[in-house]
């Protein structure tokens, strides 16, 4: 029984690492932005595609792919702030909300339309290796997603953090205008937020497609998953959203495993509530703006 | 007679001591003011006297009952009305449609009466509007009724949230920093509201200021805290001698000038 | 801002509900008016939606979840009393009403996103337990032979729903009903207050209104009525089952009251009316019907953030002030 | 600034109102007229997709034969979406403006349940290819048809093989949260009990899940010697994939009884993974008859992928209304349906008729996965 | 003359907050603007800084036009402003908000030099400088926003209600803080309710009251004006 558990609870880390990835990309838009982005799991469906066309189409291998799927999703990421988010920055959620919802819904379709509702694997080479300790078991292609994901948080983390331009984005996220008359460009630090979770989120999708798939409607579900991460963690806080991410992660693995599988997309909704009625001010204390 | 009594109202956020022993009261009539430096916890009296925050300790009663504790919607339902120090307007509706939601706590047309048309609600809107009128010409504002809220200048916008205050009855008026903003002759249109509301309709004004100015003119009272205590109250002549006042708050400036 | 109408109003009242009335004259396939009757079920539904959202301000992503539960209620009180729809719809209300008035009580303390996500699990969870409640629900399998509506005899006219045309007139009626009984109540104190909430919930406060209650008393409305136009959705369909209600269709009601304009009354309806053609209108367009929708919304909520109708109503409203 | 918004709101309602006049203008000529309802976007549209192959190429094949009568069958193909009351308006549509003779679909039940009532309210005959809720032929709608086997058909004849020929006792289920996993879980379960076997393990997963370590790891210490999945391809190939990665390969027999899985798609996602599967299914690409063989090619040549039995399910339905409407010789939905039920069909699959509740009788096939091929093992074996 | 404004209108949706103000900043002077809340004085100024985009008019600084340039073009050529209520970065350290402060300086030594500078007028950020932003005291914030402004090492300084929420004895350090800085080279334009304040350290004044400039002149001169005794001075 403990071996289960345990298991269980590796399996959920795991799926947390993939969280974060994508979550954190979501909290920084909605940080920096205000905007809430429906389509996220739509960047993370498109740099899942992205990974499977270089691979299949210029030849490379597994890693390249990833390299480029990251490369490439932050580049229209980058378009798609300019030419969709751009003009409603400072408008009400919902109408973000709204607008994300349109351009989720047309980007699943259009992916439908090129691609083909046919799921398809990505071929990471590593799932048949498999590993056995202390009863435990795991894939080394699982091993590879704990170990990039962890690499890519910790790399966002410090990014963050440290560099010039991830401490400009903190204060954009904590004061616009104290950031403008600071001398930051703020447009830029828009197109770079958006460029950087792009990215995230197609290393998430690429990983994803190597263990469950690509298809186009593999972002919906992914993207309330996220926003409820985000809620969790606290909006715009990336150790809250790193924490939150691994809760649900383990929420869905333990509760799916030994409460009731059929119930498991309630447990991450269930963990916010609970956390709301006793704790109103979020995860790591403060309110959510 | 005591219409508003506070006595050792306390509160803190955490570990910093915003309120701290405050007694305060206010007698039936009169104009009576708080002031003191920002930050020394006026506006969170003024909260705590409203329900928009329980006190961590003491208690406030109001017409002789005890208020402490109540949401702010019951007391203001009491008579014990606020605006507030930034302006606070229904930005999306008309200034007249403004002023009719301010009556809220006066209506009381039942849900079938609503839906069915009863006669009590409609002589109910028909009062509103003759009611609303009257606050409209009252407080000047009668021009602007059919402007949307945020289209108003900003003199107009501090009067229109007077104005709703005005709207839900009440027998106590507390007004947070009324004159922030306003240029001189607004300011005197304001110093003569407040007379006015005290003088004809006979409700009691309670208020915050920055401006020495309109504060030694109108006042009756004036209590002064600093750091979240009261460190004097009395006449505006007492007040404006004491040097714990000219210290915290006034400065050698006020001295000078005065 | 008061509820008289005048004359004039009255006259294109009645033009225009005459002009209804004529509808299945002008479109008599029972394609054009099965979807005037989901155009009406999504009216009632956008109308009671845009109560919380529009009216009083709070964002709810819930929102089927409430025609779900009424669906079921009156298709499985129907089914295991035998009661006609006309008792059960009541019963529909009443038990949706109930339980938005309990989640309600619940979450409306919360605000913004917080309250958005929270209404959102209580969606999601009311999916999963029709799913997973075989007993009550039969769950996934969906409830099938839910009984029409009993006939009714009016002096000159008898509907026996036995035809589209049928549940036409009676959603006409139900519309009619709810876009009255709204009418009046947004008009109302209650309405004032609600629109005070949504404008400045503090201010609302310091004038005395019960911010929590009338937040309340917005949801448990919204729901009721939801459950009520599940449960026209259930006897006229005739089979439910849980991809229904799900969240995709909460999103969607968002977005009818959104495009329609949800401040006002008659946006919703429009919203409902488009929202529920477009798609058929876009069926001609094939595999690329929902990227043009997609992006029909994208250009839309950039162009217009108001909505249509309120756009037009905003702008008037300039032009008069 | 102040007239913008009102000429968008006006060319808004403008660019509906013209789409919907360019929509609304309908037309008759002298073809046969069939309808279409699948999902061809949202969850289920490749499953969709693969039933809509095989109706497309069986309306090629009668044209390219010179019609039905001499007449051509023109289909005209709506979406579904997965969504009811979207099924319930491309039938109406399908119905009212484009008067076909019948309408095949949809593919979820909840969608064919409910067409059923514009089925019986507009006379036209509705035969879906795929749905298996039993309420579909019980609900005594004679205008409704299920042109395909019943879960409990193939649980008959599959349990009976596994149970007492293959001495299979300890089952775990895991099965998609629809109306066909199920059905197919409660029918599959019954079915064993009365066998004597056991069933050991039961989980439910909602359709489109990716991850199903949760469930896998508990299997894991369950007694089960046999696991039976009931779903769709891409789920099943996902169960299947993370079965092999927890190294459970050697103790359980996996297998696939409604052969939800037995199509090149799934060998493609499982790779050798798939080896080994067992189940039954009513067809499969290696069955030697002249029909199979010639419809396997064909179908290969067009699609470029070998069959499987959602296309063979299309491919079948569109034959039988088209025989249905030359055996009727007439347009008129109520002889349609008439000769519809009493239709002799010999397909793909072997040869079917419809029973009083209109559910094709039809044979099963015992079929392996060996070599990343379909091997039939035994069959076709009656449930009668 | 370092900033010369002609001119200058604003909107905010349709309500005109600025219109046709002329000002004038000459090198190495103090210039004050002094009016009510909602006067238009942090409207000018987020003008000149170019945070507020829909204006008309002409600004002129250092002899070029920047009106329609972007908030950090204007950083760049050494215009900075410390808007009003501090806006300090809550969730950031005091180092990191003077760093940011410094975004555009590329040289790190110049930061350094800057940073020493910026500890030499606020000693007190110099102990504090690992603390988050949102945990010191009002008048530290204050200190901690001048200092941010100062970092970009402007020209001219755009002082916002400095003084507003301080205690008197922190308004007469910063008093002296704004004299060094003047003396060190930096124009300044300071906005003060407190007019005493304001019209004791200015060398010009300007008086603005619903968005137009009622009054101007030598600030010695104002401190003398009926008006603006009776209305600014609350005598």
């Amino acid at each position: 029984m403990l071996m289960v558990f345990l298991q269980q609870a590796l399996n959920g880390i795991i799926l947390g690492c993939i969280y974060a990835l994508i979550a954190l990309g979501l909290s920084l838009i909605f940080g920096i932005l205000e905007v809430a982005n429906f389509a996220h799991g739509e960047f993370y469906m498109l740099g899942a595609f992205m990974a499977l066309f270089s691979m299949s189409g210029l030849g490379v291998s597994f890693f390249p792919a990833l390299l480029i799927a990251m490369i490439g999703m932050g580049i229209i990421g980058a378009i798609i702030e300019r030419a969709v988010f751009r003009p409603i920055v400072g408008k009400p959620l919902i109408n973000s909300m709204l607008l994300s919802f349109g351009l989720s819904t047309a980007l699943a379709n259009l992916a439908l339309l090129l691609f083909g509702a046919d799921p398809q694997k990505i071929e990471s080479g590593l799932a048949d290796y498999h590993l056995r300790f202390f009863g435990l078991h795991l894939t080394a292609e699982r091993l590879m997603v704990l170990v990039v994901g962890v690499a890519l948080v910790t790399l966002l983390a410090w990014f963050i953090q440290s560099t010039r331009t991830g401490k400009a984005m903190r204060a954009v996220s904590q004061d616009r205008v104290a950031a403008q008359l600071a001398g930051i460009n703020v447009s830029r630090i828009y197109t770079v937020t958006f460029a950087i979770s792009g990215a995230l989120a197609a290393a998430a999708g690429t990983m994803v497609g190597a263990m469950f798939f690509v298809s186009p409607e593999m972002g919906f579900s992914v993207t309330l998953k996220c926003f409820i991460i985000i809620a969790l963690g606290g909006f715009g806080k990336i150790r809250g959203v790193i924490v939150a991410a691994v809760m649900i992660g383990l929420a869905e693995s333990l509760g799916g495993g030994f409460i009731s599988y059929a119930y498991k997309d309630a447990y991450p909704f269930l963990l916010l509530v609970l956390l709301f009625m006793l704790k109103p001010q979020g995860l790591t204390g403060g309110s959510g703006r | 007679m005591t219409l508003l009594e506070a006595r050792d109202i306390s509160i803190s956020f955490g570990g910093l001591k915003a309120v701290e022993g405050v007694d305060l009261f206010v007698n039936e009539g009169e104009i009576m003011t708080l002031i003191g430096p920002n930050g020394a916890g006026k506006t969170t009296a003024f909260n705590l006297i409203t329900g928009f925050l329980a006190p961590d300790r003491g208690t406030v009663s109001f017409r002789g009952r005890d208020v402490t504790g109540l949401p702010p919607h019951d007391i203001a339902a009491l008579g014990l009305v606020r605006t507030f120090q930034k302006t606070n307007i229904f930005a999306e509706t008309t200034v007249e449609h403004s002023i009719a939601i301010g009556f809220h706590t006066r209506l009381k047309a039942g849900l079938g009466s609503i839906v069915f048309g009863g006669a009590d609600a409609r002589a109910e809107a028909r009062e509103v509007r003759e009611r609303a009128r009257e606050i409209l010409e009252f407080t000047g504002l009668a021009p602007w009724a059919a402007h949307l809220g945020k289209n108003l200048p900003y003199g107009k916008q501090r009067m229109l949230s007077i104005a709703l205050a005005l709207a839900a009855n009440p027998a106590l008026l507390l007004l947070d920093e009324p004159a922030t903003g306003l240029n001189p002759v607004e300011t005197k249109e304001l110093i003569d509201i407040i007379y006015r509301i005290r003088d004809e309709r006979k409700i009691t004004v309670f208020l915050i200021e920055h401006n020495m100015n309109l504060v030694i003119s109108i006042s009756d009272r004036i209590a002064v805290l600093n750091y979240g205590r009261k460190i004097a109250e009395g006449s505006p002549a007492q007040v404006s001698r004491d040097p714990a006042v000219i210290e915290a708050y006034l400065g050698r400036g006020f001295r000078h000038a005065s | 801002m008061n509820g008289r109408m005048t004359g004039a109003k009255w006259l294109a009242g009645l033009a225009g509900a005459a002009l209804l009335c004529a509808v299945p004259r002008f479109f008599s396939l029972d394609y054009y008016l099965h979807m005037f009757v989901m155009s009406e079920i999504y009216a009632v539904l956008a109308m009671s939606l845009a109560l919380i959202v529009g009216f009083s301000g709070q964002v709810s992503m819930g929102h089927a979840a409430f025609y779900g539960v009424g669906a079921y209620a009156s298709a499985l009180i129907s089914l295991k009393s035998g009661l006609p729809f006309w008792v059960t719809i009541w019963c529909a209300g009443a038990v949706a009403g109930l339980l938005s008035f309990v989640i309600g009580k619940m979450v409306l303390r919360l605000r913004g996103h917080f309250l958005a996500i929270t209404t959102a699990f209580f969606g999601v969870l009311v999916t999963l337990i029709l799913n997973n409640w075989i007993e009550l629900t039969n769950g996934p399998m969906g409830v099938p032979g839910i009984p029409r509506p009993s006939p009714i005899s009016l002096p000159g006219l008898t509907l026996s729903f036995e035809t589209r045309a049928d549940y036409y007139y009676l959603g006409l009626v139900f519309v009619g009903l709810v876009a009255f009984l709204l009418y009046r109540l947004v008009n109302s104190r209650i309405g004032n207050a609600l629109i005070a909430i949504r404008e400045n919930e503090e201010l609302a406060r310091s004038i005395g209104v019960d911010a929590m209650a009338y937040k309340v008393f917005a949801f448990t409305l919204g729901g009721a009525l939801a459950g009520m136009a599940g449960s026209f959705y259930a006897h006229y369909i005739l089979f439910i089952s849980p991809v229904t209600f799900t969240i995709a269709e909460s999103i969607n009601l968002l977005v009818m009251i959104i495009f329609g304009g949800m401040t006002t009354l008659f946006g919703p309806v429009f919203g409902a009316v488009a929202l529920t053609l477009l798609p058929e209108f876009l069926r001609m367009a094939g595999s690329l019907r929902l990227v043009i929708y997609g992006v029909a919304l994208v250009i839309f909520i950039i162009w217009l953030p108001l909505g249509v109708w309120g756009t037009i109503k905003s702008k008037w409203m300039e032009r008069r002030g | 600034m102040r007239g913008k918004g009102i000429l968008r709101s006006v060319l808004c309602v403008a660019a509906l109102l013209s789409l919907g006049c360019a929509a609304w203008a309908a037309l008759p000529d002298g073809n046969v007229r069939v309808g279409v309802v699948m999902p061809t976007s949202g969850t289920l549209a490749y499953d969709g997709g693969l039933a809509l192959n095989g109706v497309k190429m069986a309306v090629d094949e009668i044209n390219a034969a010179g019609g039905v009568n001499g007449h051509k069958i023109e289909l005209f193909v709506e979406d579904s979406a997965g969504v009811p009351a979207t099924a319930v308006a491309a039938m109406e549509k399908l119905v009212g403006m484009q008067k076909v003779v019948a309408v095949i679909g949809d593919f979820g039940s909840s969608g064919t349940l409910a067409m059923m009532d514009v089925a019986k309210r507009s006379q036209t005959p509705l035969i879906t290819p795929i749905s298996l809720a039993p309420k579909i032929t019980e609900l005594g709608n004679v205008w409704t048809f299920r042109g395909c086997d019943s879960s409990e058909m193939i649980a008959k004849a599959f349990t009976k093989w596994a149970v007492q020929e293959k001495k299979l006792d300890k089952w775990a289920f895991i099965g998609v949260n629809t109306d066909y996993g199920r059905g197919s879980v409660d029918a599959f379960g019954k079915k064993v009990k009365d066998l004597g076997g056991e069933v050991v393990y039961t989980e439910y997963f909602q359709q489109g899940e990716t991850d199903y370590y949760p469930i896998i790891t508990k299997l894991k210490a369950s007694p089960a010697n046999t696991l039976c999945l009931l779903g769709e391809t891409v789920d099943l190939s996902r169960v299947v994939n993370q079965f092999h990665e927890m190294g459970l390969q050697e103790k359980i027999t996996v297998m696939d009884p409604t052969s939800g899985t037995f199509n090149p798609k799934f060998l493609e996602l499982a790779k050798a993974k798939a080896n080994g599967i067992i189940g039954a299914s009513r067809f499969v690409a290696s069955i030697k008859t002249p029909k199979a063989e010639k419809f396997v090619a064909d179908y290969q040549k067009r699609y470029n992928i070998p069959p499987e039995k959602y296309a063979q399910a299309g491919y079948d339905v569109a034959h039988m209304v088209a025989i249905a409407v030359k055996n009727a010789d007439s347009t008129d939905t109520a002889k349609v349906r008439e000769a519809l039920a009493k239709i002799e069909y010999e397909g793909p699959q072997g040869k079917a008729h419809f029973d009083a509740k209109n559910q094709l009788q039809i044979g099963e096939y015992i079929i392996a996965v060996k070599d990343g091929k379909f091997e039939i093992v035994a069959g076709p074996i009656m449930a009668e | 003359m370092l900033l010369s404004v002609k001119g200058l209108s604003a909107h905010y949706g349709r309500v005109q907050a600025l219109s046709s103000v002329d000002i004038d900043a000459p090198e190495g002077s103090i210039v004050t603007l002094i009016g009510a809340n909602g006067a238009g004085k942090s409207t000018f100024m987020m003008a000149v800084s170019g945070v507020l985009r829909s204006i008309s008019g002409e600004i002129e600084y250092d002899g070029r036009r920047i009106d329609g340039l972007p908030s950090d073009e204007i950083v760049r050529l050494g215009l900075s402003q410390c808007p009003e209520g501090r806006r300090v970065w809550p969730g950031m350290t005091v180092l990191e908000n003077l760093e940011m402060g410094a975004f555009q300086v590329g040289d790190a030594t110049l930061v350094r030099d800057r940073l020493m500078r910026v500890y030499a007028h606020f000693p007190i950020l110099e102990q504090r400088s690992a603390q988050l932003a949102g945990s010191l005291s009002g008048g530290e914030q204050q200190m901690l926003a001048i200092g941010r402004a100062l970092m970009s090492g402007p020209r001219l300084l755009m002082l916002d209600e400095p003084s507003l929420g301080l205690a008197p004895i922190v308004v007469e350090h910063l008093v002296e803080i704004i004299r060094e800085i003047r003396n060190s080279g930096t124009t300044i334009i300071l906005v003060e309710q407190n007019a005493f304040m304001a019209l004791g350290l200015a060398d010009a004044a300007y008086v603005l009251e619903t968005g137009r400039v009622a009054l101007s002149g030598k600030a010695s001169e104002l401190l003398k004006n009926d008006m603006v005794r009776k209305s600014y001075l609350g005598v």
